[in-house]
């Protein structure tokens, strides 16, 4: 039915460089959206700046980094558990469950290497998310039952472990608590680590094919198993990175403020989740750059760092928080919405 | 060489309460282009997927290159090289077109296993380019047309160096001139030394593209042919079983007075300037090339698109029109395009999903009254001929032309004035292709203003009264019945000259 | 329910003497009893340490112990204990309570049903006990606090307190007894520049002290009457090498504090001893049940090792028995103290 | 035409599917916790203390009920402990400050629909903004304004009859499993009988073919978060009551026990699945297990352990089931 010329003369009709001009507006798109955020970040330090004068001193700089790696780390990992369209509501249990294992064995045995003391963290982290991706991935069972699930029983496990005792700061070692205090190359040790965790995760996230894969499950889970990318492997993977970072950050956690307890960081779990909320990650899953969510962390990190600072009533605070945080989301859709109304207004009908 | 590159012999495929494929055969020699037809549910699809390990076949074995292999997914299938593209796109929206290429078969440097972006992006870009895509590897596949997304499908399996590959109704989704470009691919991949396997309901794809044809019916093996041995005739009673007499039954109508008038319709963005008529019992094809507006336009009246400017006049009353309901409430119906996203509710069963757009008349003061419910989606189901075991099927269970006739009597339960059809036989076989183009001439008949809105040029001139032409969000063209050919609407629809000169109903 | 209970004053004496007069006919009753103690929350070291005075005494007495606590501090959680408790029909409760008024209805249900109720360390109201086991005075620690923290900084100076939530009723008090003795003219040249609210949390304890710690470059000390505060503003003050600029001193337990206090951080602090506390909530519940005492002011009883108590007068309508004052650590006591509780 | 062909319209009864509905098993644990309990407590099955055990959970089960709408539409909602504190700080300040308990029930009750009405506009208005973003954010700021109105302070001292609701009897039976059963049967009844309910089931399976559909798909979503809003500030009542008194944390961390419970229930986060009645049960299963542990004085780190192993061994053998079907 169909003759060749009418197919040439439409291929003629495609203006040709259109397609280029198009690709690169998208592009610039997609970066806006941490532009934006990022824009708000920098407004709002203005405006607490101007309120307290104290706030962008180095120390406090130094204060608001440090208090906000740990926050950021764990923003990692639940990034990607979002990503495949998953959630984890245990880690605040097992960051517990790590931190006051590895602080009883520190405890007992001063001597331990604080290296040790953290592979050991890392461990057992690790092992409660391999625990939890195996029932996700293998067991089918949905990621926030199981992560509710496990939420109880890792907690309960905490305090059974430690008998309802705290382990406090006179039974740390000096080495041990130097985890937090130390520094690495001038720089924090909490905020190094926290660095060398985002470009591992840029890396891993931007260049390997496990990486991306995970990104696709996320996407679209139907096709990743008709293209054969190992869909249980990948989901399991990523729970046992999460349970992984939780565990290490049980042992920063605990490093840092001195004292291990059973409800260490009850709760946590949703200000990290909004920490990746605020950074783009999509709960739709297959949407979530590792740079949102730096800024996302910051900007929690930023508003924990500022309320205190600026001299609001202690009553206002929550609701002060629970608005900028409103804003910040808004402003991102208004943002958004008006480049997509500008880039339809410039199609040419 | 094996005389074949693909063989499969008596296979046998069972689903919980169908048996999709009973000892089915089939031969592939190097360097063809096969094509596969039957009616919908006819087994291919299912096929498709033994073939490339994603289901297991019950019985039967398959032998690639004369040596016997027993899949074990769909990575053992790529590495034998089989690569498919599926009937339902399956691409990642999130993610850029190069990836959604490279999915599977990443290049990685040796040693560090890091991704080499810049060798993909280029590469993908190469074969997009040589494919004559309008778009840029880097963009976002969500982004894209459906048409657009079947391209990178096909790049997909260009990238993996597949030397069997298989098309399940690639052309559904395409317009002429898309699929024009289709068949020039097509015909390089073989050129190239690949084997292909090609379904279509469409009897130009085969005449075009294939050097043989095998049909199944009801999951049993009918016979090979090669395609100028058979006449289009028996090759119809192979498919369906019977004989389809005329396709396109055009009946004469009265057409009276006018139901639905648009007036300088437009959306910033998606289209301008939009004018034209719908008059009771008339049919009037819209058209156009792929991504020109139509969809939005139909959307638009239906009250689910944007829509910043113009009048909707219904019965030649102004109507005003915020949401599907206030559409349907004025009589008008919309059949979308895309019925897997759009019409459908796979894990319902039949009767639910034909009765939702319904529900308030078929309950009373809010509660459903399930007898009524049950009954109305009983008859419309047997009157469309919906292939299945009974009512409470699950749709998703259903192949995609069933599945098109339970959204074709959705509409039914509405009393209409208006029908919008976009893309009504997107993917149907001929039989129940014919079955629906008598409804539409039986609803004509019946007093109906039916929009019909097709890519596929002899149903647009085998049906309609009228043809209104789009081009790039405007109208270019409005033909009678009696001056519509293909180079007309053609013209129009590429034509940059009548652009200025929209013509008004 | 809470319908059948008229007037306040009306109900604890009527409980009052109804418990006299059933108290005298079972006085001679020596068969074990079951008592019940239930603490804020699991896991809390504090309690724990109360629970285990709580059970020396009873073991002393041959009873039965039931000790419970919530898996999180709600006042919610601690009303299932009470329903839970009255179901198994336990002789008595002697509560730590995550709010004063909240328990009230559920309380008053278990007394309805012939329970003696009281309770120790965070009082319920008035109306909602018997007695209550008070282990310090709160004027005594407001004043007490703010006394030490004069002496510390100088008599000069801002200081700034760190509380646990907002809600927490003992904090509150203390901080209102603080703010009184702030009123005496010897301490004019103090400022209480803030209280901000850790929330008994970990990480926003430590941001409120850094926060407190940049608005007031000239802060000279902090009073942080909780442990998870004193504790974290301790770490606070030895990350930032604040020792001797920054005093700090409150309530805490002594071994999370025992690395501060030998550091110098903190010179001293207050506590009294949790499992004294428990020890006499047991023996207070058993003079209940047995009706040597009702919970009306002038009453006394033997509480083993602690010797006689008697119950005062607390506030308007309640009554209490004291513990004795608030205990000092130091530099000398803290080594002896840290690996008790 | 096609050949005629006919459609069976009744529903073959299949055993085996029958059977394997989650709510059965829920039901058989139900039994089998029942009979656990009563094992090993004596005072188990006392009448007065079984009817009284589920005054003692059936506070936040009111919220279960909505919650399952919003789940089966594919949604959740996290602010409901934040509205649960929101409305009953509003009506005990009111209260305190001179306005008759009759009108601040009523401003508490509007005080919770107007919660639930901003979620839902704001899910609306901001499609790009799913709702656990949009409850995440309100989540903090209802529970702020809770704190900006009672500050450190808690209000209470209700009119006697007020404590009726949490604490009362009606014809030996408690006031609030009254309430509860009241409302568990018409919202069992609107999820199941109605044309809202199979909007709600057909948005959350597919929102795109329900708005092609003429299902009013954000008036729907709309109305199922206002109606959550609404039975926040019920269970509010019913709290309040109980505590006699309220205070800004008030709730705190009752919104994972309630979708805890719905989860449990079968009603699927994934959308379109899952029935009231299994939510019911899970609401009484999840109830009369804390019941029992409690009246054995199992301790509450062994109660996380055993619920927590009890909701993944559920589920996980379900699914074992069903995939071996
Ligand atoms: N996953 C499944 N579960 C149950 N039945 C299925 C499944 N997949 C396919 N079927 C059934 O198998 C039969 C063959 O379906 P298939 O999709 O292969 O048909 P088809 O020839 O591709 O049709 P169409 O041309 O409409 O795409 C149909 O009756 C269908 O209902
Ligand atoms: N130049 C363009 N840039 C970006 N988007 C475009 C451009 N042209 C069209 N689109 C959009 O791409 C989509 C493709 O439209 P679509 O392929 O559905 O075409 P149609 O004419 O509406 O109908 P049909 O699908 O039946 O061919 C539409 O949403 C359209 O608005
Ligand atoms: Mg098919
Ligand atoms: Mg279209």
């Amino acid at each position: 039915m169909a003759d060749k010329p009418m197919a040439q003369q439409a291929a003629q009709a495609v203006p040709s460089g259109g397609a280029v001009r198009r690709a690169s507006l998208s592009v610039h798109i997609m970066r806006f959206r941490e532009l934006g955020l990022l824009g708000f970040v920098v407004l709002l330090a203005l405006l607490v700046q101007w309120r307290n004068p104290s706030f962008l001193t180095l120390e406090n700089i130094n204060d608001l980094l440090r208090n906000a790696a740990i926050l950021s780390i764990l923003a990692l990992g639940m990034m990607l558990v979002i990503v495949t369209r998953g959630i984890d509501l245990s880690i605040g249990a097992t960051l517990a469950l790590s931190g006051m294992i590895t602080a009883l064995t520190v405890s007992a045995n001063p001597g331990m290497h604080p290296m040790a003391a953290l592979l050991l963290g890392t461990a057992i982290g690790l092992a409660c998310g391999s625990l939890l991706g195996w029932f996700v991935a293998r067991l089918g069972i949905l990621p926030i039952i199981a992560t509710l699930g496990m939420m109880n029983v890792f907690r309960g496990l905490t305090f059974t472990i430690s008998g309802g005792k705290w382990v406090s700061a006179h039974q740390m070692p000096d080495s041990f608590t130097g985890i937090a205090t130390g520094s690495i190359l001038g720089i924090n040790t909490l905020i190094f680590i926290a660095i060398v965790a985002y470009a591992v995760f840029h890396y891993f996230v931007n260049h390997t094919r496990t990486g991306r894969q995970i990104y696709a499950v996320g996407s679209n889970p139907e096709a990743a198993v008709i293209s054969g990318i190992p869909k249980e492997r990948l989901l399991w993977l990523v729970y046992a990175i999460m349970g992984a970072l939780s565990g290490l950050c049980g042992v920063l956690w605990v490093a840092k403020f001195a004292s291990a307890q059973g409800d260490t960081a009850m709760g946590y779990e949703l200000t990290v989740i909004a920490a990746c909320v605020l950074g783009g990650v999509s709960i739709a899953g297959g949407v979530g750059k590792v740079s949102g969510v730096l800024v996302g962390s910051l900007l929690i990190g930023m508003l924990n760092n500022a309320l205190p600072l600026l001299n609001v009533s202690p009553f206002w605070q929550t609701a002060i928080q629970g608005g900028i945080i409103l804003l910040a989301v808004l402003a991102n859709v208004w943002v958004k919405r008006s480049v997509d109304r500008n880039h339809l207004l410039r199609r040419r009908i | 060489m094996a005389e074949f590159v693909l063989e499969l012999n008596g296979i046998t495929k069972t689903f919980p309460g169908v048996k999709a494929l009973d000892n089915v055969h089939f031969r592939l020699k190097p360097g063809e282009i096969h094509a596969l037809m039957g009616e919908n549910g006819a087994g291919k699809s299912t096929f498709i997927k033994i073939i490339t390990g994603v289901y297991r076949p019950d019985e039967g074995d398959m032998l690639v290159n004369g040596r016997k292999v027993e899949l074990k997914g769909p990575r053992h299938a790529a590495e034998l090289g089989i690569a498919a593209i599926y009937q339902h796109v399956t691409c990642y929206p999130d993610l850029t077109v190069t990836e959604n290429i490279f999915m599977g078969h990443e290049r990685v440097e040796k040693g560090t296993r890091r991704l080499l972006w810049k060798e993909m992006h280029e590469e993908a870009q190469r074969l997009l380019d040589e494919l004559g895509a309008d778009f840029h590897s880097r963009m976002t596949m969500g982004a894209l047309s459906v048409a657009q997304q079947q391209i990178v499908e096909i790049a997909k399996a260009l990238s993996a160096n597949a030397k069997i590959i298989i098309m399940d109704e690639p052309t559904a989704a395409l317009t002429v001139r898309e699929c024009e470009q289709l068949y020039a691919i097509t015909e390089r991949l073989r050129a190239g030394g690949a084997s292909i396997i090609f379904i279509s309901h469409r009897f130009e794809d085969m005449y075009r593209l294939a050097d043989n044809v095998t049909v199944f019916r009801d999951g049993k093996y009918i016979g090979t042919w090669g395609v100028h041995d058979i006449s289009n005739k028996d090759l119809i009673v192979a498919m369906v079983g019977r004989e389809v007499t005329q396709l396109f039954p055009k009946k004469e109508t009265q057409i009276g007075d006018e139901v639905l008038r648009v007036e300088g319709l437009g959306a910033t963005g998606y289209f301008a300037d939009i004018n034209f008529s719908v008059r009771r019992g008339e049919i009037v094809g819209l058209t156009g090339l792929v991504g020109s507006g139509r969809s939005e336009v139909c959307q638009a009246i239906f009250g689910i698109g944007p829509r910043d400017r113009g009048k909707i006049y219904v019965e030649g009353r102004e109507a005003s029109i915020r949401r599907p309901a206030d559409a349907m409430a004025l009589g008008i119906g919309y059949l979308p395009e895309d019925r897997q996203k759009q019409g459908l509710i796979l894990n319902w069963e039949i009767a639910g999903n034909i009765t939702l757009p319904a529900l308030r008349r078929l309950a009373r003061m809010g509660w459903i009254r399930r007898k009524a419910e049950w009954s109305v989606a009983k008859m419309l189901a047997e009157k469309l001929g919906v292939k299945a075991t009974g009512i409470f099927d699950l749709v998703g269970s259903l192949s995609g032309g069933n599945q098109q006739k339970v959204v074709v009597a959705k509409l039914l339960t509405s009393e209409l004035k208006v029908l919008i059809l976009d893309e009504p036989t997107k993917g149907v076989d001929v039989g129940a292709k014919s079955a629906i183009y008598e409804i539409i001439g039986e609803l004509a008949a019946q007093g109906y203003g039916i929009l019909l809105v097709s890519s596929e040029m002899p149903e647009v001139i085998g049906l309609s009264d009228r043809i209104v032409v789009m081009r790039e969000g405007r109208i270019t063209a409005i033909l009678d019945r009696s001056e519509a050919t293909q180079e007309t609407i053609l013209e129009a629809a590429m034509d940059d000259s009548t652009r200025e000169t929209g013509a008004s109903a | 329910g809470g319908n059948n209970n008229s007037g306040n004053t009306g109900n604890s004496g009527a409980s009052g003497t109804e418990g006299n007069s059933s108290g005298q006919a079972e006085a001679k009753d020596d068969t074990p009893k079951k008592h019940a103690i239930i603490f804020k929350n699991a896991g809390n070291p504090y309690g724990e340490k109360m629970i285990e005075g709580f059970r020396e005494a009873m073991a002393e007495l041959g009873h039965e112990v039931i000790a419970k606590a919530p898996d999180q501090p709600t006042a919610e959680a601690q009303i299932q204990i009470i329903e839970e408790l009255i179901a198994q029909k336990v002789d008595s409760i002697a509560i730590a309570a995550n709010d004063s008024d909240a328990l009230e209805p559920a309380l008053k249900k278990a007394m309805d049903r012939g329970i003696k109720v009281l309770s120790l360390d965070s009082a319920v109201n008035a109306n909602s006990r018997l007695v209550h086991v008070n282990q310090a005075d709160p004027e005594r620690i407001g004043r007490t606090l703010i006394q030490a923290i004069h002496e510390m900084i100088g008599g000069e100076g801002q200081i700034a307190i760190l509380s646990a939530t907002s809600q927490a009723t003992n904090q509150n008090i203390w901080i209102e007894w603080m703010k009184k003795e702030l009123e005496n003219p010897v301490y004019a040249n103090i400022e209480l520049v803030k209280v901000a609210y850790g929330d008994d949390l970990r990480d926003k304890s430590v941001s409120e002290t850094e926060g407190l710690l940049k608005s007031y470059p000239d802060l000279k000390g902090i009073i942080a009457p909780t442990t998870v505060g004193i504790a974290a503003a301790g770490k606070v003050l030895t990350d930032k090498g604040l020792k001797g600029q920054v005093q700090l001193t409150g309530l805490g337990l002594p071994s999370e504090m025992a690395e501060y206090i030998e550091s110098g951080v903190c010179q001293w602090m207050y506590l009294w001893n949790p499992i004294d506390v428990g020890y006499l909530a047991a023996y207070a519940a058993d003079a209940l049940v047995k009706g040597d005492i009702t919970g009306a002011v002038g009453e006394t009883f033997k509480a083993g090792r602690l010797g006689e108590k008697s119950i005062v007068r607390d506030g308007e309508d309640g009554t209490q028995i004291m513990l004795g004052d608030p205990f000092r650590f130091d530099q000398s006591n803290i080594a002896e103290w840290k690996n008790v509780y | 035409m096609m050949e005629p062909r006919v459609l069976s319209d009744r529903k073959a009864f299949d055993a085996k599917r029958f059977f394997l509905q989650w709510e059965w098993m829920l039901l058989l644990l139900l039994v089998a916790v029942n009979v656990m309990n009563a094992q090993i407590s004596p005072y188990y099955l006392d009448f007065a203390n079984l009817r009284d055990a589920t005054m003692a959970f059936l506070d936040k089960a009111f919220i279960v009920l909505p919650m399952v709408l919003v789940i089966i539409l594919a949604d959740i909602d996290i602010s409901v402990a934040s509205t649960v504190a929101l409305s009953s700080v509003v009506m005990a300040d009111l209260y305190n400050r001179g306005v008759p308990m009759e009108l601040a029930i009523v401003i508490c009750l509007l005080t919770g629909t107007l919660c639930g009405l901003l979620n839902g506009w704001l899910i609306v208005r901001y499609r790009e903004l799913s709702a656990v973003i949009v409850t995440l954010i309100t989540m903090i700021v209802y529970r702020g304004i809770a704190y900006v109105i009672l500050e450190d302070q808690a209000a209470g001292h209700f009119p006697e009859w007020f404590g009726f609701l949490g604490w009362g009897y009606v014809a030996g039976v408690p006031f609030i499993l009254i309430v509860f059963v009241i409302f568990a049967v018409l919202f069992g009844l609107l999820l199941h009988k109605t044309t809202f309910g199979r909007h709600v089931y057909a948005i959350g399976n597919n929102p795109t073919a329900s708005r092609f559909s003429g299902v009013p798909v954000d008036r729907v979503r709309m109305i199922v978060f206002t109606l959550t809003g609404f039975m926040a500030a019920v269970t509010a009542l019913f709290l309040t009551s109980r505590m006699g008194s309220t205070r800004p944390n008030i709730a705190n961390m009752y919104e994972l026990e309630v979708i805890a419970m719905a989860v449990l229930g079968g009603i699927s986060t994934a959308g379109g699945k899952g029935r009231m009645i299994g939510a019911i049960l899970a609401v009484f299963l999840i109830g009369l297990l804390r019941y029992g542990l409690g009246l054995i004085n199992v301790n509450a780190q062994t109660q996380l352990i055993i619920i927590g192993s009890l909701l993944i061994a559920a589920v996980a053998v379900s699914n074992l089931r069903r995939n071996k079907a």
